[in-house]
């Protein structure tokens, strides 16, 4: 055997929670085909493997690996660390949920897990070609877990949507990696960072390049006007799932748009990308809430929220710098947890798949559920922003950061919109507390799993807000060498 | 017994009579709340007439001032402080002896009223108030006891609260009294944050000291002296029922009567006048506004002396008397005769509550009747009352020696004196008209024959021994009570030493200014001049009156003045129509000014406003997101143009 | 003689710009995705070409990869046309739209 | 020196009457199924307690002659160099007078709400604790993050109190309740995200402790600016014409509970908010600015009473009333001037116990009647004395009545405000006196007094033995303060005086060009307590 | 010689990337692609990549292509129906100049940064099959790895979506 082609064990250790969750996916799928009887406990096996898969990123040596292509670093655990809570929430609240609608089965828990694994690679990626494929990779897997409800329209709508709008997006995405290929020749960050240095490649081209490749993240993330996608993909998708892609992939996308952004603003480049990132962070605030004001569906409602949100995440790289981590992964994590709860409460107190989920479907069901109710309450109020809520956590850390780099008028069209969307939060509050019951809700399934979900998010939401020092000392850490 | 020491336990014992009876005694415990109710007061005026006595004996005519405690603190210390001086010893001794009398009498008259008990809380939580006004040290204890006496007034107006009118006439004392008391409460706020204390002897000592700062200017061309002056005026104009605030009196006499008695004649009404003349310091310094009050008194004298002329119901006539009154009091004050003033305030105290009892007395005869149309020949069955009426009518008429002869003397020496002849001759004709509308109630209501039903005439009696007794009482003082002040003219020529009792006893609490110039006096042949015109005057108003309604005339003569001159019979009975006035100029205005800002500022502007914005944000929201079509063809162009559009906005 | 480099990069951008064209126009969704194929197609092209100019065979692994994602998109893809087809009766995008607004 | 939150919640602190309620209501949430009569006695219970600890804690250090009461250790927060936030809390005579209405009006509120709330008295409870911890919390920050985290805390449970538990409308007045007071409160999170990298970029290390922005001497225009945006928040809370909708709607629509919360404490909370960080923090700004706020003041007075005037329905009447009350506070506190703003301080309590009183009032006519319109009245004095008399008791406390509470504070306040010089404010808004007794007395006229009209009214039971326990305390103090309101004036006094001469010798001072960083002050003049408070900490 | 050839695969290709967009029938479009693509693998070739060529006649042509007509005919898809309600002018007016514009952008960029430059010959270097594998399965092994993976979940959710999920899944959870 040639030595040439041979892998160190080092660098297989590298890879560790990715192979862990590989090969779980793997291994669960083996199960569905062999062991169907034991259906039930895949979603808790998933998240063994996804606590597997957790500590060995917080233990993972820092590092470059494979050739330089992927890195590990703190921040890269950090993030990972969120994406993998968001892993865990999926797979907490969906086996009731696939269990009522006949689809429980090993396929759910394999592809979220090989998501995860995708997710990290893309966290991780620090060349162009390694994070395509890690983003195909993920995307394909969501595609599959939006269509998962194969018997009903709408997922198989969602799942068509989210899949050509995606596939769309990707061929943008590579002609991007094209034109700053052939521009600096590398693909690799490093390479291109210092190419640029040197004032290599065709600004244009270049520009264009970099603008493709941030509008194919953009659109992951959902910001307008790359947003369209995410209302009927959100609202179609089986909720379960929901509560996973409308979290995890933007945790992962949000630290390549970073490092893009770190990487361009820094650049000769450099000039206008603050004021693009501003401008998309605002656009994302405005549409996002003023759009799902008038909503009436609650799961399209938290997709327009999603947006507005993302919105809020951007803020911080309208003055980019090392600086801007922070800021982010915090608002990030609140929005894990807020967001995710939301979709898990929903999947729960929903009876019926499909596109379906009015808001006003929950009136006087606070006193039916008093306990996932409440859950949602909180999460309703972090998502609006109000203290002591991680939501609050994450906009206070936002609107510092904004105010900290001369961007007060992006914190106050930041209020502006938050205040729009306490209106459309609330209405989810007063529908369950203030009006009186219409009609009694009818095949909802709440489970232990999804219970403790709600609960970890609900309570993370208000832990992270009363108490946010143990975790932003961890982000504190996750960052310090930057 | 050192009765000044215990000077704060003057007004402090009727709020605790108050306080007991509305709070500790049952409704039915009927002894006892008489009890409570008449010892309270009782036991007050023994320890004011007390406290004067030794005050008046004393060896130090210095005021005596008892700090009880601390108000407020720091820069703004103001003490509950009580204040007994021969101001407010004179005050005091008509208040508490009048007060005592009326709670006596009214043992009679609310006996068999529902509302006994709180009857009895409500007047002894009066006396407190008006006992705490005049015995205040500083303004804050007056206008604690200021307010306190039109808040009784407004519960004791509204006495009857079952009814409709009542307590409508009793929102509207308190609210015209209140429209008072915030100038007096302006005026107060001035005083304060020039002299930085509110107590009187303090503000007295500094103005006399440096009669300049109060004479600087101040506002609108007014002086310090002058603004505070026409503040505290406005408030007395309120309490007293002055021109063009005097409209809630007339109305007030829907309380029962004793309560008229009291608070609507004798005492809270009279306030006023007790402030101007605590305040004669710095109304001596501002001429112009003493000129004012004596105009407003004189205008409102004869103001309300017509409109007396014209009523019928009997408490309505003595209720515009009252007005009438009081404008002599405030005329006297304004023409700086303010011993005047005073004097009449304490003649007037006895024979204008005699008055109210003995209409009372006659209302109770009359089984609550009190038009005057419907009465008639009641001497015969009301052999007490007739006479002590009849003996407070004389007095109030001017006719000497009875009390109000020398009072209404003075004030009108007072303002020749001052060179007012105008004032003086309105005053004149006043006291004419007083005296004409006065014996027209006494014809109306006791001579002549019975105009009212049989029930009502089989009805008739004479009322107990707890009313009468007060009613010979008063009347002893309707009499006597002017000799205190015979003027100092009158002994002079008699050959006596002068003992005005009364001028040398308030001497020392009107103030004499260096610069001011109150030395009028008068000769004693134009003194006695004019005494004789004002009594000429008076026999003049009788003679008018008896030859119009005395004996059996009953109501002719008020049916011809109907018919030869329907246009004045109307607006005199209709009190000239200012009520109306006040309704279409001012209340009707602002109440429309109030819905205005509610319906149109708050309703339409402001939360219209809002609701537009919410609207737009909504339409907004409601037009963009049909954006988001459901299909992705749009999508992929919203991606394409995005991506165009931002690189186009990057390289330019 | 020799080609401009240049010219492949026209001729790729030429058809990526078709290839979006067919994207944003056509109706049926497997035409769209044919559009897209298009597009991928025109962007390995363009790598193919830089990878030329540069000398450096990185460009030609990224289109190894492309090409390999695109035959996983194209299964999954048509997987889910199938499925959309037997609940809808259709794969016109005009009409694939039960989620809107 | 290591204390920790525990220790702090343990012990006789700030920090354990601030969130005693909330963790001892906690078990509220879990008694879904006990009888409702548990529950009230639990919620009651903890309600007392919580008052004990308030008056134990305050009676323990009632003769502390600085400014400052006491102080909590302070505790990091978050803590994230730069960007740290501290935990640290404090009770001056500032905040007593209303920390103590706080700890009195809870008791009376539950007490008051026994049967007119008919579902869910557990969620209400807590709700009500909860609203509790945040009022108090956000009275003894000191500072400005804490400040805003508690102001906020109040805004859910409150939403919910109205929105639950209210009448017909309540959904419209929750929402707008929440939405008028998110919109200022965000706006002063900038302002305070503002002001602490304000002083981070003078010092290296951000803070949003109260006594480090006090040192913050800024130009003009950033005054001007971060004035506005607190003063908008703390308008609203007010509420100032003409920001003032949101509060008719929510008195109506509200529980009897809720509204006596919301008028006795929760709106002066704005008026705290003005006296303890708009003033002190941008002092040159106030001081331009203070003509402009005065005016509002005035218009608030006189408009609020002439929209009271006209109302039809009770709680509105009184929900206005509220309105031109808290506009002679305003015009206390921007009148600057010592006896202005201890009237000011001691009308906000008086306005929580008279118009605490009235609604508890409106309320329990409620509960028999079910309705609140005057032309269902009348008469009532007839078959309720008992209530007619404290109903003309509240409302004369509640018209200025010498001798009682409300007369107390508006005397003060004109007395100041006229005394600083703004006499014409001061002249013009005795305008207001009168007209509270015109409005107020017709809402006597129209319920209690008169001929009684409809038959329903003949018979309706006078007081309980509970309502009256309820409203007594209420009317005792109310007599209290307005006979001998020296003991209620004097423990706010100094710090009040140290303020005051703070605030003027800044002002005395030209505002610099750049943001500057003053000396930390020593204990004259600011209300930054050094001296009274430090054996407090040395003691742990 | 490679001007001739350039400008013969280049023009079939355009062309049939225009067929490809432009016919209404699905399968003629998918025919027309596989020209495309075939001249694309020519212009590979061109480019001194016949591995990347092979793999797009096999890969592209051969097995993608042949899919998609399976699964054109397999659910029989017409051609598009045209009227006025199926057409949509702002959409394609909308596409044509976005496209338009992007095209001549990137074309004038490119012309800018690049121009007439012409090449030095291919080395053998270059084309050497055994370095390409080199790089394939040294430098970018992890993404070699990953595409494995891509293919699994690829055939997963291929297999979970288009298997009918009708009464027989019900049947398999039970």
């Amino acid at each position: 055997m040639n030595p040439e082609y041979s892998v160190s064990t080092a660098e297989l250790a590298s890879l560790a929670p990715e192979i862990v969750l590989t090969v779980g996916g793997s291994l669960l799928l083996l199960l569905e085909a062999f062991a169907p009887r034991l259906r039930r406990s895949f979603h808790w096996l998933g998240l063994a493997f996804v606590a597997a898969a957790s500590w060995y990123v917080a233990t993972l040596p820092a590092g470059p690996s494979f050739a330089g292509l992927i890195e590990a670093s703190s921040l890269t655990a950090a993030f990972s660390q969120a994406v993998l809570l968001a892993a865990a929430l999926g797979l907490l609240v969906a086996p009731g949920y696939l269990s009522r609608e006949r689809l429980l089965a090993g396929e759910y828990p394999a592809l979220l897990l090989w998501c995860a694994a995708g997710l990290l690679l893309l966290v991780r990626g620090v060349e162009l070609l390694t994070l395509f494929v890690a983003l195909e990779l993920l995307s394909l897997c969501l595609y599959g877990l939006a269509g998962f409800h194969r018997r009903i329209a709408s997922s198989a709508e969602a799942a068509l949507k989210y899949f050509l709008m995606g596939a769309f997006v990707s061929a943008f995405l590579v002609y991007g990696i094209a034109l700053v290929y052939g521009e600096t020749g590398s693909t690799r960050i490093e390479g291109i960072a210092a190419a640029l240095a040197r004032g290599q490649g065709s600004p244009g081209l270049l520009l264009l390049g970099f603008l493709l490749l941030a509008c194919g993240f953009a659109f992951k993330l959902s910001l307008v006007p790359f947003h369209a996608w995410a209302p009927d993909v959100y609202q179609g998708a089986p909720s379960p799932v929901v509560a996973f892609l409308s979290v995890a992939p933007k945790v992962a996308s949000v630290v390549v748009l970073v490092r893009l952004v770190l990487l361009v603003a820094e650049s000769p480049l450099g000039g206008k990308w603050p004021d693009l990132l501003a401008l998309l962070a605002a656009a994302s605030m405005l549409v996002g809430n003023l759009f799902a004001l008038v909503q009436r569906d609650i799961k399209r409602m938290l997709a327009y929220s999603g947006i507005a949100h993302m919105g809020y995440v951007m803020i911080p790289l309208a003055a980019p710098g090392p600086h801007s981590w922070q800021p982010v992964l915090v608002y990030l994590v609140a929005y894990v947890l807020m967001n995710a709860g939301a979709f898990a409460i929903v999947t729960m107190i929903y009876g019926q798949p499909g596109e379906q989920h009015a808001i006003s479907s929950l009136a006087g069901w606070g006193y039916r559920f008093p306990l996932l109710a409440g859950c949602l309450t909180v999460c309703m109020v972090s998502l609006a922003g109000v203290p002591p809520t991680a939501g609050f956590l994450g906009k206070y850390f936002v609107f510092l950061h904004a105010i900290e780099h001369g961007r007060l008028g992006l914190a106050l069209i930041g209020i502006a919109t938050s205040l729009i969307g306490v209106a459309f939060y609330l209405r989810v509050v007063y529908m369950l507390y203030m009006k009186p019951e219409v009609a009694a809700p009818e095949g909802f399934v709440i489970d232990f799993g999804g219970r403790v979900g709600a609960v970890i998010a609900a309570g993370g939401s208000l832990l992270l807000g009363i108490w946010p020092q143990r975790f932003l000392s961890w982000v504190a850490a996750s960052f310090e060498r930057l | 017994m050192d009765a000044l020491s215990l000077l704060w336990w003057i007004p402090a014992l009727p709020f605790l009579g108050a306080a007991v009876n509305g709070l500790l005694v049952r409704n039915g415990q009927k002894g006892l709340v008489t009890f409570v109710g008449l010892a309270a007061p009782g036991a007050s005026m023994l320890l004011g007439l007390t406290a004067i006595w030794q005050y008046a004996t004393g060896l130090a005519p210095e005021p005596l001032r008892q700090a009880v405690y601390s108000w407020t603190v720091g820069e703004m210390s103001i003490d509950v402080a009580f204040r007994l001086d021969p101001l407010s010893a004179v005050m005091t001794f008509v208040v508490t002896v009048v007060g005592f009398l009326i709670h006596v009498y009214s043992v009679g008259y609310m006996g068999r009223e529902e509302g006994y008990r709180r009857y009895f809380s409500f007047l002894n939580l009066f006396m407190g108030a008006m006992l705490l006004l005049v015995l205040g040290s500083n303004f804050l204890v007056m206008f604690v006891g200021w307010e306190g006496v039109g808040l009784c007034s407004y519960l004791l107006i509204g006495y009857y609260f079952d009814q409709e009118f009542p307590p409508e006439a009793g929102k509207k004392a308190f609210v015209v009294n209140r429209i008072g008391d915030f100038a007096f409460l302006v005026g107060m706020l001035a005083l304060f944050a020039s002299f930085g204390t509110l107590e009187f002897g303090e503000i007295t000592e500094r103005v006399l000291a440096a009669p300049e700062i109060a004479k600087a200017p101040y506002v609108f061309g007014l002086s310090l002296a002058g603004f505070v002056t026409l503040c505290l005026f406005i408030g007395a104009m309120g309490k007293s029922a002055q021109i063009p605030l005097y409209v809630w009196l007339p109305d007030a006499m829907a309380g029962p009567t004793p309560v008229s008695a009291l608070i609507h004649a004798a005492t809270m009404v009279t306030a006023g006048v007790y402030m101007v003349v605590r305040t004669n310091v710095l109304y001596q310094l501002a001429p112009e506004i003493s000129l004012f009050v004596a105009g407003i008194g004189a205008a409102t004298a004869i103001f309300a002396a017509t409109i007396g002329l014209a009523q019928n119901d009997i408490k309505k006539v003595l209720a515009y008397s009252t007005v009438s009154q009081l404008g002599y009091m405030f005329l006297a004050a304004g023409v700086g005769a303010y011993v005047a003033a005073i004097f009449h305030l304490a003649t007037h105290a006895f024979f204008k509550a005699l008055l109210f009892l003995g209409s009372g007395s006659v209302i109770h005869a009359m089984g609550g009747e009190q038009d005057m149309q419907k009465m008639g020949g009641l001497r015969k069955h009301l052999p007490l009352t007739y006479p002590t009426y009849l003996i407070a009518t004389l007095a109030i008429a001017g006719i000497p020696p009875l009390a109000g002869f020398f009072s209404k003397d003075e004030i009108l020496a007072g303002a020749f004196a001052g060179h007012h002849h105008l004032i003086w001759g309105v005053g004149i004709l006043t006291a004419g008209l007083t005296a004409c509308y006065m014996f027209r109630s006494v014809y109306l209501t006791f001579h002549g024959s019975f105009r009212g039903s049989h029930e009502q005439e089989h009805h008739l009696h004479e009322s107990p021994k707890v009313m009468t007794v007060p009613l010979v009482l008063l009347a002893l003082g309707a009499v006597t009570a002017g000799w205190i002040g015979i003027p100092t003219g009158l002994w002079e020529m008699a050959g006596f030493a002068d003992h005005n009792v009364l001028h040398h006893f308030l001497s020392p609490v009107i103030a004499t200014l260096p610069g001011v110039d109150t030395g009028h006096h008068l000769s004693h042949s134009t003194e006695l001049l004019l005494m004789l015109v004002s009594v000429a005057v008076a026999l003049g108003g009788w003679l008018v009156a008896k030859r119009l309604w005395g004996g059996e005339r009953g109501l002719a003569a008020d049916r011809t003045f109907a018919e030869r001159l329907p246009f004045v019979q109307r607006l005199l009975a209709n009190k000239y129509y200012v009520d109306e006035l006040y309704d279409r100029v001012i209340v009707r205005p602002l109440a429309g000014l109030a819905r205005g800002c509610w319906k149109i500022v708050d309703t339409l502007l402001i939360d219209g406003a809002l609701h537009v914005g919410a609207f737009v944000t909504e339409l907004t929201g409601d037009l963009g997101r049909f954006s988001t079509t459901g299909n992705i063809r749009n999508y992929a162009l919203y991606f394409f143009a995005g991506v165009l559009l931002l690189f186009w906005w990057m390289i330019f | 003689m020799s080609v401009p480099i240049s010219w492949y990069l026209l001729l790729a951008a030429a058809l990526f710009a078709i290839g979006a064209i067919g994207a944003l126009t056509r109706r049926n969704g497997i035409a769209i995705f044919l559009s897209i194929e298009l597009m991928l197609n025109a962007a390995n092209l363009t790598l193919a070409a830089y990878s030329r100019l540069l000398g450096d065979r990185a460009g030609q692994m990224v289109v190894f990869f492309v090409l390999a994602v695109a035959a996983a998109e194209a299964a999954v893809g048509l997987a889910l046309f199938i499925g959309i087809f037997r609940l809808r009766r259709t794969i016109d995008v005009n009409r694939i739209n039960l989620l809107r607004w | 020196m290591s204390t920790s939150f525990l220790d702090l919640l343990l012990g006789d602190t700030i920090t354990r009457f601030v969130f005693f309620p909330t963790v001892a209501g906690l078990p509220l949430l879990l008694m879904r199924r006990a009888p409702a009569a548990t529950v009230k006695i639990y919620a009651l219970v903890v309600s007392l307690v919580e008052l004990a600890l308030i008056g134990l804690f305050v009676v323990g250090r009632w003769g502390s002659t600085g400014a400052l009461l006491a102080r909590d250790a302070v505790l990091p927060w978050i803590d994230l160099a730069p960007l740290s936030v501290v935990y640290e809390v404090g009770l001056d005579g500032i905040s007593l007078p209303l920390v103590l209405l706080t700890g009195l009006l809870l008791p009376i509120v539950l007490l008051g709400s026994w049967n007119g709330i008919d579902k869910h008295w557990g969620g209400y409870a807590f709700s009500m604790l909860l609203l509790t911890t945040g009022i108090l919390g956000a009275l003894v920050a000191l500072d400005l993050f804490v400040f805003y985290v508690f102001w906020e805390v109040m805004l859910i449970p409150m939403y919910l109190i109205i929105g639950i538990w209210g009448a017909e409308r309540r959904i419209y007045a929750a929402v707008k309740f929440f939405l008028f007071t998110m919109a200022g409160s965000l706006l002063m999170l900038i302002g305070i995200l503002w002001l602490g990298w304000t002083y981070g970029r003078l010092t290296g290390v951000w803070s949003f402790r109260y006594e480090d922005l006090l040192r913050l001497e800024l130009p003009i225009d950033q005054q001007l600016w971060l004035f506005g945006a607190f003063a908008i928040a703390f308008a609203i809370k007010v509420p100032m014409f003409p920001v003032h909708t949101w509060l008719p709607d929510a008195h109506v629509e509200a529980p009897t509970g809720g509204s006596v919360i919301l008028a006795g404490i929760l709106l002066k909370l704005g008026t705290y908010g003005f006296l303890r960080f708009a003033l002190p923090l941008f002092p040159h700004a106030a001081d331009r600015l203070t003509p402009w706020l005065l005016a509002l003041a005035l218009v608030g007075i006189v408009y609020g009473a002439l929209v009271a005037w006209v109302q039809v329905d009770m709680k509105k009447l009184v929900a206005y009333s509220s309105i031109a009350h808290l506009g002679f506070v305003m015009l206390g506190i921007m009148a600057c001037d010592l006896v202005a703003w201890q009237g000011a301080l001691i009308q906000m309590v008086n306005h929580g116990l008279s118009t605490g009183a009235l609604f508890l009032l409106v309320g329990m006519l409620y509960e028999r009647r079910h309705t609140k319109k005057f032309e269902d009245f009348g008469g009532l004095a007839k078959p309720m004395p008992w209530f007619a008399t404290v109903l003309v008791f509240s409302t004369l406390a509640s018209v200025g009545l010498p001798a009682l509470n409300g007369f107390v504070g508006e005397f003060m306040i004109l007395v100041g405000t006229f005394k600083a010089g703004w006499r014409w404010f001061a002249a013009l808004s005795t305008v207001g006196v009168v007209l509270a007794a015109i409005y107020l007395l017709k809402m006597l006229q129209q319920t209690i007094w008169g001929p009684i009209t409809r038959e329903e009214n003949e018979s309706v039971p006078d007081l309980g033995l509970r309502e009256a326990l309820t409203l007594a305390p209420l009317c005792v103090l109310m007599l209290w303060i307005g006979v001998a309101p020296k003991p209620f004036l004097e423990p706010s006094r100094p710090a009040l005086a140290a303020l005051l001469e703070d605030y003027r010798s800044r002002c005395a001072e030209p505002a610099p060009d750049e943001p500057l960083l003053a000396p930390a002050r020593v204990s004259a003049g600011s209300p930054t307590f050094a001296a009274g408070v430090v054996d407090q900490e040395a003691g742990r | 010689m490679e001007l001739l050839a350039f400008v013969v695969f280049g023009l079939a290709a355009l062309v049939s990337a225009i067929v490809v967009v432009a016919h209404r029938s699905p399968i003629h479009s998918t025919l027309s692609l596989v020209v495309t693509l075939v001249s694309t693998a020519a212009l590979f070739l061109m480019l001194g990549s016949p591995f990347l060529a092979a793999l797009q006649v096999l890969l592209y042509t051969g097995a993608i292509l042949v899919l998609f007509l399976f699964v054109i005919m397999l659910l029989n898809v017409q051609r598009e129906r045209t009227g006025a309600a199926a057409r949509s002018p702002f959409q394609t007016w909308s596409a044509l100049i976005a496209a338009f514009v992007l095209a001549g952008a990137v074309c004038r960029l490119l012309w800018d940064a690049h121009g007439e430059a012409v090449l030095a010959p291919l080395t053998e270097d270059f084309v050497a099959l055994r370095n390409t594998a080199s790089l394939l399965f040294r430098d970018y092994l992890l993404p070699f790895e990953m595409v494995g993976l891509l293919l699994l979940v690829a055939v997963v959710v291929a297999s979970w979506v288009a298997r009918r999920g009708g009464a027989d899944s019900e049947e398999e959870s039970r």
